[in-house]
């Protein structure tokens, strides 16, 4: 039973992270690609490990902690990502319909210490 | 070693070779750091991938934040696009 | 054009003979007497699991010692040669502040990194890794907080105190096994059961010691880097 | 047989954000594959270690996951010009 879970888990897992290559190698732009390169990847990769480690009991508490630290790290470098390449003068694809940032004050000026 | 191994293993030199291409001809030296940082990477997972793990972790740990940093602040002193 | 062909030629060349020497050594098998001995005596006389560490640490100690003082060196030559620049970048830059997320989560996960690191060295003769790759990731700790906030620092005494300490704790251990084993660097605590976290004499002392010395003079370096930019 | 279909997809995967990160227009393109990369790498290394069965390979997978992202956010730092 545990086993089928493990094999599940890791094909779903290996499903998602093609999936999120998919969405980098297609999409139009730098926002959309980093859409497609967090959110699937981090799920895939997340995944993935918990079924390793259900296929060997004896290894789920490394394969836990290697997720806890995906999930902890891939979010913040994302937002950083976004955050300099809106700052740094990337353009949004033309059919972009909104602009959140823009409206929002403290996205365009400095922000305090 | 099976032969998936060695699939996976020629795949990911081809994109070695090609990453230190672009390292060269950049003309945006960002670019060209960045290229550099997926050389390394991949070094990394092929060291993992020929059963030499003192390697392969200690490539992974230099090569993933350190020599990047060292390399933008140098960018960051002299400039970014060459003549 | 002439001079491109004739690069590539070489470089065909070179590639041809390179890969028929290559082609004829065996994958995975020890080729010489020395490796040989290494991988049948190695577990048995040291005691340590990870037979990579036991050559670095323990047979081939005193080229580990040439290594960090090589390392101590670098790390010294690019700190004098920033203190020259130092003075003459004062005009200050407008700098983008980090943001709130990058702030809030890199101070959950500097302790997490530190503690990382010290299992990298502390189970050097277990797993994979050792003192340099532990010292590095400590370093990498240091940096993820010089980068995600404007005022941190890590104060120069601290780094150059703790650096000095860690490198007289590796000559200390060093002299202490010429006293009572015969020679510098010897083994001489007991071996344990290999594969036990207590086990293998000195590598993990050894290995701490690496780890503060490599991470302390890294995050040094880093703070002198960061120090010439502002 | 099934490991061949999983290790397969997922190294078509790295091979789709490695293609990315040769072609991309802009460097944050090309930094976006590159991060991507190192968290689909991370997931092939957990693999990995699973079809050699050797479980100290997992400390290279958690090395990736903590530190490969530290080179993402230095470069991310540089392009806002926080550096």
């Amino acid at each position: 039973m545990l086993n089928a879970i493990g094999w599940f888990l890791i094909y779903f897992g290996a499903f998602f992270l093609f999936l999120g290559a998919l969405g980098i190698m297609r999409f139009p732009d730098v926002f959309n690609r980093l859409q497609a390169g967090t959110k699937c990847t981090t799920l895939g990769a997340l995944s993935t490990s918990i079924g390793v480690g259900l296929l060997h009991p004896a290894w789920l508490p490394k394969t836990f902690i290697i997720a806890l630290f995906i999930l902890l790290t891939n979010p913040i470098s994302s937002h950083a990502l976004g955050r300099a390449s809106y700052r740094s003068g990337v353009k949004l694809w033309e059919k972009s319909v909104v602009d959140k940032c823009k409206e929002f004050k403290e996205c365009v000026e400095e922000e305090n210490e | 070693m099976s032969s998936l191994i060695l699939v996976v293993s020629a795949i990911l030199v081809i994109f070695m070779i090609v990453g230190a291409v672009v390292t060269i001809h950049a003309r945006d030296l960002l670019v060209a750091i960045i290229a550099s940082a997926i050389v390394d990477l991949v070094l990394a997972v092929l060291f993992y991938i020929l059963q030499a793990p003192d390697v392969a972790i200690t490539q992974a740990s230099i090569m993933g934040g350190l020599t990047t940093a060292i390399f933008l602040v140098v960018i960051k002193k002299t400039e970014r696009y060459e003549q | 054009m002439i001079k491109k062909a004739f690069a590539l030629l070489l470089v065909i060349i070179i590639g041809i003979f390179l890969s028929a020497t290559f082609a004829r050594i065996p994958f995975g098998e020890p080729k010489t007497v020395v490796g040989k001995y290494y991988l049948d005596h190695g577990v048995k006389d040291l005691g340590g699991v990870n037979i990579v560490t036991s050559i670095v640490v323990l047979y081939r100690g005193f080229d580990t010692l040439g290594e960090v003082t090589v390392l101590f060196l670098a790390a010294t030559g690019l700190g004098m040669v920033l203190a020259g620049l130092r003075e003459k970048d004062e005009k200050k830059r407008k700098k983008t502040p980090p943001s709130l997320i990058m702030r809030t989560e890199t101070k959950l996960l500097f302790p997490m990194t530190i503690l990382f690191g010290a299992y990298i060295f502390i189970h050097g003769h277990l797993t994979p890794g050792g003192g340099f790759p532990g010292g590095v990731v400590i370093a990498s700790a240091f940096l993820l907080m010089f980068l995600s906030h404007k005022k941190w620092e890590a104060k120069e005494k601290y780094t150059k105190v703790t650096e000095a300490l860690a490198g007289m704790t590796y000559v200390v251990i060093g002299l202490i096994g010429l006293y009572v084993a015969g020679s510098f660097l010897e083994n001489f605590l007991p071996k344990g059961v290999p594969g036990n976290l207590f086990s293998a004499g000195i590598i993990p002392l050894i290995y701490t010691a690496i780890g503060f010395k490599v991470g302390s003079e890294l995050t040094g370096l880093l703070q002198n880097l960061r120090e010439t930019t502002e | 047989m099934s490991w061949v279909i999983a290790i397969a997809i997922i190294v078509l995967g790295v091979v789709l954000t490695l293609i990315r990160a040769m072609l991309g227009p802009t460097a944050a393109d090309r930094m976006v594959a590159v991060d991507s990369m190192t968290t689909i790498t991370t997931a092939l290394l957990v693999l990995l270690a699973l079809y050699f069965k050797r479980y100290i390979y997992l400390d290279i997978a958690l090395v990736y996951a903590v530190l490969a992202f530290v080179a993402t956010l230095a470069v991310a730092r540089y392009m806002e010009g926080g550096l």
